[in-house]
């Protein structure tokens, strides 16, 4: 199991390589020159050049990703500027490492991962199962009219939406903006709250309807018969022997959205202003700052892929059949 | 020579780990199997699950290629053939399948289905759909439907159409009525048994349902965990098994008869067949054997003539009582 | 002799649409499609006004330019209003939107279906080498935080046509989805029964896939493609809202709703408009896609 | 005594599938039934209607169960009744225990579900039904998981966990025809044991004449939802009254006896 | 106006920007806003008033005992420093850390930032900054801790108001973290950097070693000043209507957006609270002359009679973003004459006149364009506009949208710029001087970095810009340069179309807040407090 977590963590690395050489391929073919943009307005050609050979963009772009990545794992300097360990990059926009960008920004982001993650656990699951166990009622046909109507809500419609109605027209919530949770936790909660919402609300539907299928398709085995045939209580046979399975595949879409999400939810942090990893992906795109994008592709890939594996391992924990296969 | 023959046919899979798709073993699915069929007989293969039946019989149609040994076809080596150059030879040698409705392709009416034999071989049909419908019992207006538009007897009288349409020497036949209802299976042998007669194909009949197998071969060969424990023809087999296996086997199967079925002598087996993944040594059934001594852990007994057609692999045989 | 022929059961299967359309969840949705895509169709027929028309008439500059009248500036002569600022009619603007969301949506759909398709059954179908490769591209492509990639990857090419990149960048990241949905399908299939007997009839491997396997897929496929069109549809209104859509002066939903944000508290009618449309549309894509997949998923019938 | 007392029942699904019509069976305490026919025949739902486990289904007529009409019953007390008084044994093992947890825990579920037991007490429990229906090393099996058991394993697992409260009736359905002859016989001497044992009656589903031969008292012959023919074993083997039932028995190659050229059909009613 | 009451000393000031801050290190500072913030955390030789309107153009002592004094026919000037200047660590500042600054504006690693320093003095063309060349700038001399004196390779007349610039600001050699030091640069003003996140925030606490009697400018009145950067623009505005909470002792960095004016200007209690800031920027259109066929100055005339300038200013905001603009220099610069060389009724065009022009140039059909605009919301719907005003007479505009950063370098690249460009100009004080030279002399078009971005050349105009720079009297320099403008406006390279004004929310208890000229408009920083 150490050698195969291992060997899968060799894999993780080497998609992340090539995803970033070819994030690094996308932006050699960007127009924006970086050296231009760290120049500024007024900037003669020599000084342009100067500026390119700090940043060590008239290297040829092997020289160039060898250096990037010899980086990451080593550190290594622009000119007079180090760059410590992990350097996923320099901004010359925000004069920071990537890396310090990204982690004063993760605390955002997982906030609002975190919070939502929960509440459409919460909300998605309960939802299925209660559809599942009343097919064909009204419920069931709500639920899931609902859950598709979540999940055909565009985000930034939803966020809007919150916004307009909950903050500026009922004033029951601030603005979101950027709290600790260790600071004002009562603030946290309440700036956190739409944003947990929204994207609750886009997911919720999907577990919605996972979770629904699954159970039904538990309650459709024959095992279930059997624990029914055992005399246990409906409850149990339910919780037991329906959903217990049914929470495999949940929990793998789960790892999997919450890598995703955890590399930043780009749209909710825009909308809402929040400055999350999204946001700086956002704003980085905006403003062409290539190093911090470079960055921020690779981070989030790297939270996706290790969800990856991650998932696997736990689905071999979980799984009887995996663990001792 | 036999029309179809194999030589210590050998074939082993490799078994992977679950999540890590890692190779933890292999099974050994065939492992040294002898066999030959002759023009115009039934060859029975009995045995339990797994002890590789059907791999023979995906080795005999080279649906498989063997990991060693041969198989040869009116004495030729079909090993080494491509799948362009055993075209030709796939002509005589053919393959009905145990699921009906999963070997005919749910996308494809009969037609196509009956059809598909020349057109895949670049063959002008040499026989109107209809008339294979007819010869094995269906009616021809049955032609343009699907096959979820039958029965399950009436799927696999389908199947065996389309092995027969080539018009082959031999069909290999994997089960052929293990998932049909009782009366239907009656039909069926009565059917494969006619298209023999009528046409003097040779069978290689697979099945675990030693009554079926009785009824269509002339000779049997018993399998147990990819070896050949016994062969012997039909009578000699049912009536005088030398292998303790074959002599369990055929104990076991209950008989439609209260009084006989209380009154007979039965060998209860120990255990279940072990695992391919790690056979036993020596002899694969010691450890459900009743007379297993020392030297069947260490000696891996060989199949031995006992009498003229009669092959068994044990230490300690039978006595044939005559 | 007595043999009694089982009597075939005749199942009386009903088309597929006659069972879609006896939803009526689906029916109401396949409804609104069919006249999104009239619509869409018929949209330089449907509305006289160009959708890149100023009015200035119809904004006041005073205000910043908000719409004069209310619900932003509804009136006879505008259905659905105005921009603000520009005063450019929306009824316009998001009827020849419609053309060119689905458009992108469909075109996108199509490729990941081609692409998906086509790398799904040679890797279920040979595995080994095939599957390692293709598997290894797919894993990487669902790695890839693929919106900010392809907002990269956009704006990385300000030359290009954006409707033609939208399209390719869409289906380049999605089609991974319909091929991994492909290769277990057609991995079952090529180890079934039924593509064994026609090997054991000598069919040459391009049968095999073409005319074994490739008609079995049809339903996942057809299931995955009306399901992913409305997830294409909100993708490029998404990347149209960050700014990385199709190119003004052409009106795109996404684009719409993104100038409406800073309007939103002054004129919400301009982000609702757009945003109801949207919404509509993906939702009837979205039932239709679930009722199709009711119809034509033997797992989901056997419930 | 009647045990078990079904009078004209009648299933009727949904989809307007009548899967039995009218049936009347009976099975003494203490005694086998044999019910035997061709797939579809109603075998299995009679089963699931006798243990009250059909859903979506319309069931009438009558089913006494020692002196207690099943039907009119509510589902608190039929579900008393399941599992303590009357158990079941389904056809395929594998798929009839639950994956992921271990054999003992199930068995010690169905226990404790009519029992107060502590679940030290209903393990130790669940691991002597383990020993007895001769799973070898019961104790260290017990918390093995279904997919480390062969099929013939997990059928006695799923027999010591019906018959650990000593139901009065086991109901099998098909108890054996997912295994192998070898096996089978292994199952077969297993559940004659038992019974001989314990005095369980049992409803021995099944379309293998031979299994009803070798282990019923009475049986009942079903064909699309009716009973055919019913009886003692012997007279009904030795003289089938019905030319479906002769056709059943008949149209079966055997291992023994002489060999027709051609084998007899059925015959439908 | 402003924020009625008296502003009094303590207190959190909030600052909401939508923007970021660019760069405070004082080498690379170039940006109004940034400087409008350094203005808190470090002192300069010069500044400018802090005065409303066109007075807040004034260049007054800071650092320095007065605005320099040039001799050598103002190729060397001398400025003397106050007594009592310290920096935050109670250090006092000296001559030499002002060198030092000046110094750094040459280094490689600190691009950004103004020219000036590295265009005027001597031998500038060769040093390369304190890090490579540590022995320092022979130019630049500091006889005393008290003087520095700077020997220049020209005659410049309004040295003294480049002093303003952040350039100028000391900086002690030891704290020197290179290029680190954007991120915490040292105070020599009233606040100091307490913490500073990039494009999140930025928070200010005094610095006590600011002495207040050697600064007339700034004020310090607020305890605190915490500065919310990067914010949604219409979050900001929707947080400074509300008002409430902290929000009340905040002000926006940047004017209303289009979306709040109608809420604000029906509202008497907000329409209070707006501040409204004159400015020295002009917006224009860009017209490349080097490409045909806007090569053709008749063609170019009939643009700027086909612009709808109101269709332009309408998405800015409509008449609170500014007053059509009809000349280069806007009427808050010196050297302002009125004058409209293509009048329309409105502002909104002349599709006739504009039609006979083209029809001159043989081009009555129209011809295809592409226009470089900024991706934001605003650069886009300004491309548009002027897509559809010239649509109006035949001229189809591409618009090639540039992601805003990568904008000017873009336009300032003679290879990539297009037909035309949206853009602008805000001289470097409030004087002419850094207007017209920059960026209509043709023998300073490079092939990047070029500032001439209509690629505009006359031998005329070059030979006039020579005669003004030798000029040694500000004022008349600043009327010639006004005469000037109206000679290129003919040739008309580009077309003004605002001079921008800038309308600024503040909260209720925001008080003393008024926009300067220099800062675009933007509330002074260095002034404003907050009520009691
Ligand atoms: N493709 C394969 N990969 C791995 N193992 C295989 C494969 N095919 C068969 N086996 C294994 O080889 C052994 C023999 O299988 P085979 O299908 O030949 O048995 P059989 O006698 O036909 O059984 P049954 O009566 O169940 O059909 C089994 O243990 C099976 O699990
Ligand atoms: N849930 C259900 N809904 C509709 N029809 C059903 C359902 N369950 C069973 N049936 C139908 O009822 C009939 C009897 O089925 P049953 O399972 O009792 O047969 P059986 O005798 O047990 O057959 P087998 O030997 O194949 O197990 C069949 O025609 C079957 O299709
Ligand atoms: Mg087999
Ligand atoms: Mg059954
Ligand atoms: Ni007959």
């Amino acid at each position: 199991m150490i050698l195969y977590t291992a060997r899968r963590l060799a894999g993780a690395a080497g998609i992340l390589l090539v995803i970033c050489a070819l994030t690094f391929a996308v932006f050699y073919l960007m127009p924006a020159d970086p050296a231009q943009g760290a120049c500024g307005k007024a900037c003669s050609p020599e000084r342009i050049a100067q500026i390119r050979a700090t940043l060590g963009l008239d290297q040829p772009l092997p020289t160039q990703f060898a250096a990037y990545v010899g980086g990451i794992v080593a550190g290594r300097t622009y000119g007079s500027l180090e760059c410590g360990f992990p350097c996923l990059g320099f901004s010359f926009q925000t004069n920071q490492p990537v890396w310090d960008a990204l982690t004063s920004r993760l605390p955002t982001s997982v906030s609002i991962a975190a919070g939502a993650a929960v509440l459409w656990l919460l909300v998605g699951c309960t939802a299925g199962v209660v559809a599942a166990l009343r097919r064909g009622t009204v419920w069931d046909r709500a639920a899931m009219m609902a859950a598709l109507g979540g999940v055909s809500l565009p985000i930034y419609l939803t966020a809007l939406l919150s916004q307009y109605v909950l903050v500026v027209q009922l004033g029951w919530l601030p603005y979101p903006r950027e709290v600790a949770l260790t600071d004002d936790p009562v603030g946290w909660f309440q700036s956190m709250l739409m944003p947990w919402c929204t994207l609750a609300m886009l997911y919720a539907g999907v577990y919605a309807r996972i979770t629904r299928s699954e159970v039904l398709e538990n309650l459709g085995r024959d095992y279930v018969r059997t624990a029914r045939a055992k005399g246990l209580p409906e409850v149990t046979v339910v919780r037991r022997h329906a959903l217990r399975p049914a929470l495999m595949p949940v929990v793998t879409i789960f790892g999997m959205d919450l890598g995703a999400l955890l590399g930043g939810a780009l749209i909710t942090e825009s909308v809402y202003g929040l400055p999350g990893v999204g946001k700086l992906a956002a704003d980085a795109i905006n403003s062409s700052d290539q190093p911090v994008i470079l960055g921020v592709t690779l981070f989030a890939a790297a939270f996706v892929v290790l969800a990856n594996v991650a998932v696997d391992l736990v689905y071999a924990l979980l799984d009887p059949r995996v663990r001792t296969a | 020579m036999s029309l179809l023959e194999t030589t210590d046919l050998v074939k082993r899979y490799p078994v992977r780990h679950r999540l890590t798709r890692r190779r933890i073993g292999e099974v050994s699915a065939v492992d040294g199997v002898s066999l030959g069929v002759e023009r115009g007989e039934t060859l029975g293969l009995v045995g339990e699950s797994g002890c590789g039946k059907s791999t023979v019989g995906r080795l005999l149609t080279r649906l498989d290629t063997p990991t060693s040994g041969q198989v040869r076809f009116e004495g030729r080596d079909l090993g080494p053939l491509s799948e362009d150059e055993l075209r030709p030879v796939r002509r005589d040698l053919q393959i009905v399948f145990q699921d009906p409705f999963s070997s005919l392709n749910p996308r494809h009416t009969v037609r196509q289905l009956l059809s598909a034999p020349f057109r895949y071989q670049g063959l002008e049909p040499t026989e109107p759909v209809e008339d294979l419908l007819k010869r094995v019992g269906l009616k021809p207006e049955h032609a343009s439907r699907y096959p979820h538009e039958f029965s399950g007897g009436q799927a696999q009288r389908i199947g065996i159409a389309r092995a027969l349409a080539l018009r082959p020497k031999v069909v290999v036949c994997d089960e052929p009525v293990s998932a049909l209802d009782v009366s239907v299976q009656a039909q069926i042998l009565n059917l494969l048994r006619d298209l023999q007669d009528e046409l003097g194909l040779s069978y290689v009949f697979i099945a675990h349902d030693l009554g079926a197998v009785r009824q269509v071969s002339t000779r049997v060969a018993v399998m147990y965990l990819g070896v050949v424990v016994e062969t012997a023809d039909r009578d000699a087999l049912f009536g005088h098994a030398a292998h303790p296996y074959t002599h369990a086997l055929l104990s076991a199967v209950p008989v439609p008869d209260p009084d006989l079925e209380r009154g007979r002598e039965r060998i209860v087996l120990r255990g279940d067949p072990p695992s391919p993944l790690n056979p036993p040594s020596g002899c694969r059934f010691r450890t459900r054997c009743p007379k297993a001594a020392e030297v069947c852990a260490a000696e891996r007994p060989v199949l031995r003539e006992i009498a003229p057609g009669h092959l068994v692999a044990c230490h300690f045989p039978e006595e044939r009582t005559p | 002799m007595t043999t009694v022929a089982v009597p075939v059961v005749a199942v009386p299967v009903a088309g597929p649409l006659r069972r879609l359309l006896r939803q009526p969840s689906a029916a109401v949705a396949l409804a609104v499609v069919v006249l999104l895509v009239l619509m869409a169709v018929a949209a330089p027929l449907l509305v006289w006004t160009s959708p890149t028309d100023f009015d200035s008439a119809a904004v006041d500059p005073a205000l910043g330019g908000l719409p004069r009248g209310a619900l932003g500036g509804i009136s006879a002569e505008h259905p659905l209003g105005v921009e603000p600022v520009s005063g450019r009619d929306v009824l316009a603007r998001i009827v020849h939107g419609a053309r060119v969301s689905l458009l992108i949506a469909v075109l996108a759909t199509a490729v990941s279906v081609v692409v998906g398709t086509a790398l799904g059954l040679a890797a279920g179908f040979f595995g080994g080498v095939v599957d390692a490769v293709v598997g290894r591209v797919m894993d990487l492509l669902m790695s890839f935080p693929s919106l900010i990639f392809m907002i990269a990857l956009i704006s990385a090419v300000p030359g290009a046509n954006r409707e033609l990149l939208l399209v390719l960048v869409l289906g380049g990241f999605g089609w991974p989805y319909v091929g991994r949905i492909v290769r277990g399908q057609a991995m079952v299939l090529a180890r079934g029964e039924f593509v064994a007997a026609a090997r054991a009839l000598g069919a040459p491997r391009r049968a095999l896939l073409l005319r074994e396997v490739l008609p079995n897929l049809t339903a996942p496929v057809l299931v995955v493609a009306t399901m992913s069109i409305p997830g294409y549809i909100a993708t490029e209104a998404g990347l149209s809202f960050l700014g990385v859509g199709v190119r003004p002066p052409t009106p795109s939903w996404g684009q719409m709703i993104a100038s409406a944000v800073p309007w939103y508290a002054a004129d919400p009618a301009y982000f609702l408009i757009p945003g109801g449309f949207l919404f509509a549309t993906v939702l009837a894509f979205n039932v239709l896609g679930d009722a199709v997949r009711d119809v034509l998923d033997p797992r989901s019938v056997r419930r | 005594m009647t045990l078990l007392s079904v009078r004209g029942l009648t299933v009727e699904f949904a989809s307007g599938v009548r899967a039995v019509d009218g049936l009347d069976l009976d099975v003494e305490a203490g005694r086998v039934l044999g019910v035997v026919g061709e797939s579809g025949s109603g075998k299995s739902v009679t089963s699931l209607a006798v243990l009250g486990l059909l859903r979506d289904a319309r069931v009438s007529g009558a089913i006494e169960f020692a002196g207690q009409d099943l039907l009119s019953l509510p589902p608190r007390a039929l579900r008393a009744l399941r599992g303590d008084r009357m158990a079941m044994v389904f056809q395929d093992p594998l798929s009839c225990l639950n994956p992921y947890y271990p054999v003992a825990f199930q068995i010690a579920e169905a226990y404790r579900a009519h029992r107060r037991a502590s679940r030290r007490a209903a393990h130790a429990l669940a691991v002597r039904m383990l020993e007895r229906v001769g799973i070898p090393e019961a104790e260290r099996r017990a918390r093995s998981y279904p997919h480390e058991f062969s099929g013939g394993m997990r059928q006695r697992v799923m027999i010591a966990m019906a018959l650990c409260l000593e139901p009065d009736l086991l109901v099998a359905d098909e108890p054996t025809t997912a295994l192998d002859v070898t096996v089978q016989a292994q199952v077969l001497d297993l559940l004659r044991d038992l019974r001989e044992r314990s005095g369980t009656a049992i409803m021995l589903i099944t379309h293998d004449m031979g299994v009803v031969a070798g282990l019923a008292d009475d049986v009942v012959v079903m064909h699309g939802g009716r009973r055919v023919e019913a009886g003692p074993v012997r007279e009904v083997f030795h003289s089938p009254a019905t030319a479906y039932t002769r056709g059943l028995l008949e149209c079966v190659p055997r291992v023994d006896g002489p060999l027709p050229h051609r084998l007899p059909t059925v015959e439908v009613p | 106006q402003g924020g009625s009451g008296e502003a009094v000393r303590g207190g959190t000031l909030h600052v909401l920007a939508s923007t970021d801050l660019e760069h405070l290190d004082p080498a690379r500072n170039y940006v109004t806003s940034s400087q409008n913030v350094a203005r808190l955390i470090y002192r300069t030789l010069t500044t400018v008033a802090p005065k409303p309107g066109q007075a807040g153009g004034e260049i007054v002592p800071d650092l320095a005992t007065d605005t320099g004094k040039p001799s050598d026919g103002a190729k060397t000037w001398t400025f003397t420093l106050k007594d009592g200047v310290k920096f935050e660590d109670g250090q006092p500042i000296t001559s030499r850390d002002v060198k030092y600054g000046v110094e750094r504006s040459f280094a490689p690693d600190l691009p950004e930032g103004a020219p000036y320093a590295r265009m005027w003095l001597e031998g500038g063309e060769n040093y390369k900054g304190p890090y490579e060349n540590p022995e320092g700038l022979a130019s630049v001399q500091t006889p005393d801790d008290k003087t520095i004196v700077f020997h220049l390779n020209r005659p410049v007349a309004d040295f003294g108001s480049a002093a303003s610039l952040p350039l100028f600001a000391p900086v002690p050699r030891e704290q020197d973290t290179g290029v680190g030091y954007d991120g915490r640069p040292v105070s020599s003003g009233p606040y100091k950097i307490e913490k500073f996140e990039p494009k999140k925030r930025l928070e200010l606490v005094r610095n006590v070693h600011w002495d207040p009697k050697t600064d007339d400018v700034r004020k310090g009145l607020p305890d605190r000043v915490v500065l919310e950067l990067n914010l949604d623009p219409a979050v900001v505005d929707q947080r400074l209507v509300a008002g409430q909470g902290e929000d009340a002792e905040a002000l926006a960095m940047e004017p209303i957006g289009a979306a709040t004016v109608g809420r604000v200007v029906n509202d008497p209690a907000l329409k209070n609270r707006l501040v409204s800031g004159e400015s020295i920027n002009t917006r224009f259109l860009t017209l490349n002359t080097r490409r045909a066929p806007l090569d053709n100055v008749k063609v170019r005339q009939a643009i700027a009679y086909a612009l709808d300038k109101d269709a332009l200013r309408t998405v800015r905001g409509g008449p609170i973003a500014g007053d059509l603009a009809t000349t280069l220099l806007p009427p808050v610069l010196a050297g302002y004459a009125a004058d409209d060389q293509f009048p329309s009724p409105d502002g909104k065009g002349d599709v006739a006149k504009a039609r006979a022009l083209l029809a001159e140039a043989g081009l009555a059909q129209g011809f295809p364009v592409t226009l470089d605009a900024p991706s934001t919301p605003g650069g886009k719907a300004q491309g548009e506009a002027v897509q559809a005003a010239l649509a109006r007479v035949g001229i189809t505009v591409t618009i090639n949208a540039i992601s805003p950063s990568a904008f000017y370098s873009t336009i300032a690249n003679t290879a990539q710029i297009h037909d035309m460009a949206i853009d602008g100009w805000t001289p470097d004080w409030a004087g002419p001087s850094t207007y017209l030279p920059l960026i209509f002399d043709s023998r300073l078009i490079t092939s990047e970095g070029n500032n001439n971005h209509s690629q505009y050349h006359s031998d005329a105009v070059n030979k006039r810009l020579d005669e003004i720079a030798a000029l040694s009297d500000p004022a008349a320099a600043a009327t010639a340069y006004g005469e000037l403008s109206r000679q290129i406006a003919r040739d008309v390279p580009v077309v003004p179309f605002l001079w921008d004004k800038a309308a600024i929310l503040v909260g209720p208890k925001v008080a003393g807040a008024y926009g300067h000229i220099a800062y675009v408009g933007r509330v002074d920083l260095a002034t404003v407090g907050l009520r009691k």
